[in-house]
């Protein structure tokens, strides 16, 4: 059988990866996408577990059922701002919406 | 006839250039894979683990180092299709169907639609930040230190369980009516949020600059 | 004893601060209603508190008895304020009254200056804009300042405290329109609030250690030893870091010559008779702690030491009347520190008893000549006492007591001190104290000469000028009367003949009651410094304008040190700019550099990949916010790697 | 109603009308407006629906106050939840009523602005009801969600979509990291609700400390983001300058104090038992929230940024009190944090509603364009200044009151340090604070002295937030007794 900290280790690695992304990308739909990758990683998580240590009562299944639904919500509601901000500037680069700061 | 569908010309290209790599790179791994097996090294579900942990990996360097975005939007499709084996390792038909049906079929769709209405160049060469080394960096240590701490707790000798489907069915929308409840509110904010923007985008504003 | 006392009396303290509340309240809504703009209601307020603290002196007269006073009912509760009772703890902030014989002289000292600048006001005062909100405020800081002096509570004292701050602050900067006044009620309130900062952290140790509010509850856990002797000296020391800032001791005497922006009458109030001397109250007020932890005491001593000294040798080169005069209440509010330094208590309230009388005479005084002349730097003045000789008379009757010329108050109140310091502190002490006392006679006289005698050097404001009108000269004949006579209080004698039983030697050296004996030795050697200053600024100055100018090419370096008093304000502005400032800058400077060029730039060319990109970048912020996001994550778990 | 191991559920929806309610009209606030023309009803139904709902859900979470029962394990209604109840409605109703104004001027999509608060509010209620995670984490989606959507509303102004941008996909981050936590959380537990959460990690070593400390430190971080602590907070005063003004108030005072509520929730219940290993890095956090809160804000030129680096300052102090609660005085602390979380909304939104009518009139977010408003309009000028004077915690008003039961809650805990440094944080806001009163009382106003009026909406919801302003500041104790009450099942 598989043991679950293999399935804990490569959970760790996506959402890494994940952050990598968001913090090397300039592309708004880019980051979005890795944040899919973090919450997939959530995810293998909320379901090692829940199939692993929590057979009985299984919330994480559950927990992750919704996880996956919130954020495909997220990526709508993002990707209608991200439209926006395009409209507005003709970019999706993060770097060049940056009017704000200090 | 294909060529009146309306995709951009790039397409024969990633499939080709997919293809290729995927031989190249999936071939080796899975005789090296094969062969461990057959020696009794690893099982055979970790070997299913190992190909699947692959994809997943290579899917998600491949996400957030392409510099091609339409390259990095279909890794992404590997990646969560990879993670949907996992769920099946994991003994959850169940949820590996969602993951494909969402993301494969919906989400993917979705950031592939965005990808096109904000950059619909034929090929869409993105330049990363410049504090990537950086992150590089960072994110490495971060990954050393959670696996680090994840690895030396004592987690003991569990194996995975099924769950019966109409179990899950029945505690999901007994005992969790109202997260069902807050959910479909929050999908409808969602979809409320992305109508006003795009709303915004094409009445409210004044004349674009160019 | 009259039977109205049995009405009114220590009982009723709350009235004390209850009307001049009401009197801002009706001025501040309804100024524009009223005839005169509600200027009497201040003056009825001020004549009420005059009369109840008569009520309260003669029922405090009550407790004296066997040679002594037993003021413990006076410690009056009046409800719950805040009241929180919880698992472990009762957490009770209660409304309370304490009458003692500190309180009392601090009564006297507000109701009778308020009552002489409230109505010196209407002169003074009279056709400026905000004439009413003047006397709104002013009610507001009488109420906070009974309000300090009458409270049981530390919280309510505190409150006060903020209180008698910030109507200090309206004040200060009455007329706004002018950058400096701006500037000053600003710098009085950041510099009053760096000392108040210590109050409260006093606050709370003093409630951490006793679990109460309540000041006589406090004083008594504190002697009997409940409390660390370390712990308690610090929570005292940051108490007494309160009474630095509030009471102009160095080094945070910075803000007071800057406050003399206000009008002259509220300066004379609030920056001379009352608020200053609110910090000697509170030392007064925990004087029985002091005894206890010695090392904070002796902190006093040598603070109001070198405050008195610094602020005196200020005072000999200032060229303002009112900066002159703001030097030497910070001089004089050392020589209470001293006094409290040393535990002669009583002394120590004396003198502020006398010194408010002295001090509000002198500063409307000085209010009257800048009314008659709008002049204020001596070098412009002279020879007024032709022209008004009210004033003239009674501002020299005020430096004579401020000299300490014998017969007048400041000198049996000075001398008081002086003799307490040479029976418990070296001899270092006594004689810079009293060298003190030489310049403070030196520059009294040297304010007097420039000031009324020789010949005006500015003919057109000595022509213009005029005695002031009766609004203005009745208040400070009074205060001439009381700063000829009040030092005679000290006598059995004539306490008894005004309802003082056993003088008020009695009233105030609560712990210690003693009979006032003059030590003739004492009493010659500090007449004798006294004269020899008078006489010193007399040949230096009499005769005119070029004397004074000599002074400065005397020695132009030690001129210009005094001028700039040490360079104090400099130093500040310059910590303040550098550090504060400079904190900010680098926090916000890392924000800017460290997080978005070097994490962005910097950390590129540091590894030296993207290097060449540099002139395309623009201020990346998402990434850049999130880098901040994941470097949170990273030390985070590190940490807690670390620590597992 | 049983569930699947045969414990009954109380599936009693009479518990959840105040969400109903607000719920329901929320979806009629935004189907009202958009068939506004074919139904043919005025501008103002709208406002006026939402503002029924709001009062209904009012009266109804006002009779619930004595309640004590949960809806199928998932929130708990109690004298807890009560106080969070009413606290929200109350924001969201002040904040509709002191701007009505502003919204219909510089809000596009007016009718899902409305929804969009309603909906806000549901999302903080559930959070502070919540007592499982999945409930507590589809709550703090729900009020972000609507954040990110309304910070994104104003009308005609390209720092409102970057604003949004910014906050949605720090956001999405955040939440990731918290979820991370989350899993971890449940992986150690094998549990969702707290109480069964709280029993695991009491009983003692479970062998998987590493990992614990692990969800630890990554919920820290998402709550963190949401509380903007350093150095989480980046995204904060970007999101503050760039939103419409109300939804600015909105961000400042429910989403923190929904932050607050779930971070009482817990680190007062399912964590205290670890309360050793999240004390230290709190207090970290709230250290550095003070400090470079209150020091940035000294550099700042715009009213919305600098309110937003003040709220980031206050919320230090709070992070300080919540440490305070795992030094075994939970319950004592607890109600500390929520009378300075009353008296520090009170406060914000006074000076927030304020800068609407400023806004309105002028049209300026500048610091200086504050020039001489105590002459144009006095009463404005006052109440600003009462409420700048209160966040600064100047005695007389609530701000002193509830700063110093917080701090004094914080010092019988034993972090005397700590409140220290919050007391010298404090000090030093005063000097911005100062920065904003100067301009209006010091300078001459630049176009002229034109003496300008508030709206009777704005009079009504100034004066009665000043009138608690100062009410609570000399008599706090019905203000504490309340938040006794809430805080007493800790």
């Amino acid at each position: 059988m598989i043991p679950i900290e293999y399935f804990l280790t490569l959970g760790a690695i996506l959402f890494g990866l994940g952050l990598f992304g968001v913090l090397s990308r300039r592309s708004a739909i880019l980051i979005l996408m890795a944040v899919e990758l973090m919450l997939a990683g959530v995810s293998i998580n909320f379901i090692a577990f829940a199939s692993y240590l929590d057979t009985d009562a299984f919330s994480g299944l559950i927990f992750a059922l919704f996880v996956i639904t919130v954020a495909a919500a997220e990526v709508g509601l993002a990707l209608g701002i991200v439209l926006r901000l395009f409209r507005e500037r003709r970019t999706s680069n993060v770097d060049e919406a940056s009017d704000m700061r200090w | 006839m294909l060529k009146r569908i309306p995709l951009p010309a790039q397409f024969d290209r990633i499939i080709i250039g997919g293809g290729i790599t995927v031989g190249a790179i999936g071939v080796p791994l899975g005789i090296v894979l094969v062969t461990l097996v057959a020696f009794g090294v690893i099982s055979a579900p970790e070997m299913v683990f190992f190909v699947a942990a692959i994809i997943v990996i290579l899917g998600a360097l491949g996400c957030v180092l392409l510099p091609n975005i339409v390259h990095a939007a279909l890794s992404l499709t590997a990646t969560l299709i990879g993670v949907a084996a996992l769920y099946l390792l994991l003994m959850s038909e169940f949820l590996a169907l969602v993951q494909v049906l969402v993301y494969g079929g919906g989400v993917v769709l979705l950031l592939l639609f965005g990808l096109m209405m904000t950059n619909a160049q034929d090929d869409p060469v993105v330049t990363d930040g410049s504090q990537k080394p950086f992150a590089f960096l960072l994110v490495s240590l971060l990954i050393g230190t959670f696996i680090t701490l994840l690895l030396s707790g004592d987690w003991g000798n569990p194996t995975a369980h099924v769950v019966p489907f109409e179990l899950f069915g029945e505690r999901l929308f007994r005992e969790f009516a109202l997260p069902i409840i807050i959910v479909a509110v929050l999908l409808d904010v969602a979809i409320t949020g992305a109508l006003v923007n795009v709303h915004t985008a094409s009445n409210d504003l004044p004349e674009e600059s160019e | 004893m009259p039977d109205i006392s049995v009405t009114i009396g220590m009982q009723q303290a709350w009235l004390l601060p209850a009307m001049p509340v009401v009197a801002f309240l009706i001025i501040s809504f309804f100024r524009k209603l009223l005839p005169r703009e509600g200027d009497f209601l201040a003056i009825i307020g001020m004549l009420g508190i005059l009369l109840v603290t008569l009520f309260i002196i003669v029922d405090f007269q009550g407790f004296f008895h066997d040679g002594e006073f037993h003021p413990g009912e006076a410690n009056v509760y009046a409800f719950d304020w805040v009241r929180i009772s919880a698992d472990n703890f009762l957490f009770l902030i209660e409304f309370s009254t304490y009458i003692d014989a500190i309180s009392i002289v601090m009564l006297i000292a507000i109701s009778i200056v308020g009552l002489m600048v409230a109505i010196y006001s209407t002169g003074y005062m009279q056709g400026e804009d905000r004439y009413g909100w003047y006397f709104a405020v002013l009610s507001l800081f009488v109420a906070a300042m009974l309000l300090l002096v009458t409270s049981g509570s530390l919280v309510w004292m505190y409150l006060a405290w903020e209180g008698v701050g910030l109507a200090s602050y309206l004040l200060i900067g009455h007329y706004w329109e002018r950058q400096s006044a701006a500037e000053a009620a600003k710098k009085a309130f950041i510099t009053t609030r760096v000392g108040d900062v210590g109050l409260l952290i006093g606050i709370i140790l003093l409630w951490k250690a006793t679990g109460s509010f309540d000041i006589q509850t406090i004083i008594a856990a504190a002697t009997s030893g409940q409390i660390g002797e370390t712990y308690l000296t610090v929570a005292m020391l940051a108490l007494f870091a309160g009474a630095v800032g509030k009471s102009a001791q160095f080094p945070l005497h910075v803000w007071l010559p800057d406050a003399m922006e206000g009008p002259t009458p509220a300066s004379a109030l609030i920056h001379a008779a009352t608020m200053v001397v609110a910090g000697v109250y509170l030392i007064a007020r925990f004087s029985p702690v002091y005894e206890v932890v010695l090392v904070a005491r002796d902190v006093i001593l040598y603070t109001g030491l070198l405050t008195a000294f610094l602020a005196a040798s200020m005072g000999l080169v200032a060229s303002d009347i009112k900066r002159v005069l703001a030097f030497s209440t910070i001089s004089q509010l050392g020589f209470m520190f001293v006094a409290l330094g040393v535990g002669a208590v009583g002394a120590a309230m004396f003198h502020v008893l006398t010194h408010a009388f002295f001090k509000a005479l002198l500063f409307l005084g000085s209010g009257s000549v800048i009314h008659a002349t709008g002049r204020q730097e001596v070098e412009y003045l002279g020879g007024l006492r032709h022209k008004q000789p009210i004033t003239a008379a009674t501002f020299i009757i005020g430096s004579l007591a401020l000299a300490g010329i014998p017969i007048f108050a400041g000198f049996w109140s000075k001398d008081e001190i002086l003799h307490a310091v040479s029976s418990y502190a070296s001899p270092f002490v006594y004689i810079v104290l009293a060298g003190t006392a030489l310049l403070t006679a030196i520059y009294t006289t040297r304010l007097v000469l420039l000031t009324f005698f020789g010949d005006p050097r500015d003919r057109s404001a000595f022509d213009h000028a005029h005695e002031s009108p009766s609004s203005m000269t009745l208040p400070l004949l009074l205060l001439g009367l009381l700063a000829t006579v009040s030092g005679f209080f000290v006598f059995d004698a004539v306490g008894n003949l005004f309802g003082f039983s056993g003088g008020i030697g009695y009233l105030v050296y609560l712990h210690h009651p003693h009979s006032f004996h003059i030590d003739w030795a004492f009493a010659s050697v500090a007449t004798v410094s006294s004269l020899t200053g008078v006489i010193i600024g007399w040949v230096y100055w009499h005769g005119g304008a070029e004397r004074a100018i000599k002074a400065r090419t005397w020695s132009p370096d030690l001129h210009a040190l005094l001028v700039n008093r040490y360079y104090l304000d400099e130093l500040y502005q310059g910590i303040i700019n550098r550090v504060v400032l400079g904190l900010a800058g680098i926090v916000a400077w890392f924000d800017k550099k460290i997080v978005n060029e070097t994490g962005v730039d910097g950390g590129a060319q540091f590894i030296g990949y993207f290097g060449y990109r540099l002139k395309f970048l623009q201020t990346g912020k998402i990434p850049n916010y999130a880098l901040g996001i994941a470097a949170g994550i990273l030390v985070l778990s590190v940490m807690v790697l670390a620590r597992a | 109603m049983t569930d699947i191991f045969g414990q009954t559920l109380n599936l009693n929806y009479g518990l959840l009308l105040p969400e109903i309610v607000l719920l329901l009209s929320s979806m009629l606030v935004i189907g009202v407006d958009a068939f506004k023309r074919q139904l043919k009803v005025s501008g103002n139904v709208p406002v006026g629906l939402a503002l029924s709902g709001l009062l209904v859900a009012l009266a109804l979470s006002i009779l619930q106050v004595n309640v004590d029962e949960d809806f199928a394990r998932l929130v708990q209604i109690d004298s807890f939840t009560s106080f969070f109840r009413i606290l929200f409605i109350a924001i969201t109703l002040v904040i509709i009523v002191g701007s009505h104004e502003y919204i219909e001027k510089s809000v596009s999509h007016v009718g899902e602005f409305y929804g969009l608060l309603l909906l806000a509010t549901v999302g903080a209620m559930l959070m502070a009801s919540a007592r499982e995670l999945l409930t507590a984490y589809l709550a703090i989606e729900l009020l972000s969600f609507s954040l990110y959507i309304a910070v994104s509303l104003a009308r005609s102004d390209q720092r409102s979509g970057e604003a949004s941008l910014k906050y949605v996909l720090l956001g999405g981050v955040a939440s990731a990291s918290l979820l991370y936590g989350l899993s971890m959380i449940y992986g150690v537990t094998g549990a969702t609700q707290y109480h069964e959460i709280s029993a695991v990690l009491s009983a003692g070593d479970t062998g998987l400390t590493t990992p614990l400390l692990l969800g630890l430190v990554l919920i820290i971080v998402g709550l963190g983001f949401k509380a903007s602590a350093v150095p989480f907070h980046m995204w904060t005063p970007d999101a503050y300058e760039g939103a419409p003004i109300p939804v600015t108030a909105f961000l400042s005072a429910t989403s923190k104090a929904a932050t607050i509520a779930l971070l009482l929730r817990w680190f007062g219940g399912p964590l205290l038992p670890i309360a050793s290993d999240w004390q230290f890095i709190l207090s970290g956090l709230a250290v550095a929230t003070m400090v470079v809160g209150n020091l940035v804000a000294l550099q700042q030129v715009n009213i919305k940024r600098l309110l937003a680096y003040s709220s980031i300052g206050q919320m230090g102090y709070m992070l300080m009190a919540i440490v305070a609660v795992g030094s075994g005085y939970a319950s004592d602390a607890t109600s500390a944090v929520l009378v300075h979380l009353a008296g520090y909304i009170i406060t914000n939104l006074l000076v927030f509603i304020s800068v609407t009518h400023f806004f309105n009139q002028t049209g300026q977010e500048e610091i200086n364009s504050f020039k001489g408003l105590a002459q144009s309009n006095p009463y404005l000028a006052l109440m600003i200044t009462a409420g700048l004077f209160s966040l600064a915690g100047m005695p007389l008003l609530v701000g002193f009151f509830t700063k110093f039961i917080l701090f004094q809650a914080v010092v019988s805990a034993g972090h005397l340090g700590l409140v220290t440094i919050a007391v010298v944080a404090s000090t030093v806001s005063l000097y911005y604070y100062l920065m904003v009163i100067r301009q209006m009382y010091l300078y001459e106003p630049e176009d002229g002295t034109e003496q300008w009026k508030l709206s009777l909406t704005g009079y009504l919801t100034t004066l009665t937030l000043f009138v608690s302003l100062v009410v609570f500041g000399l008599w706090g104790t019905p203000l504490y007794a309340a938040a006794d009450a809430a805080a007493s099942m800790f």
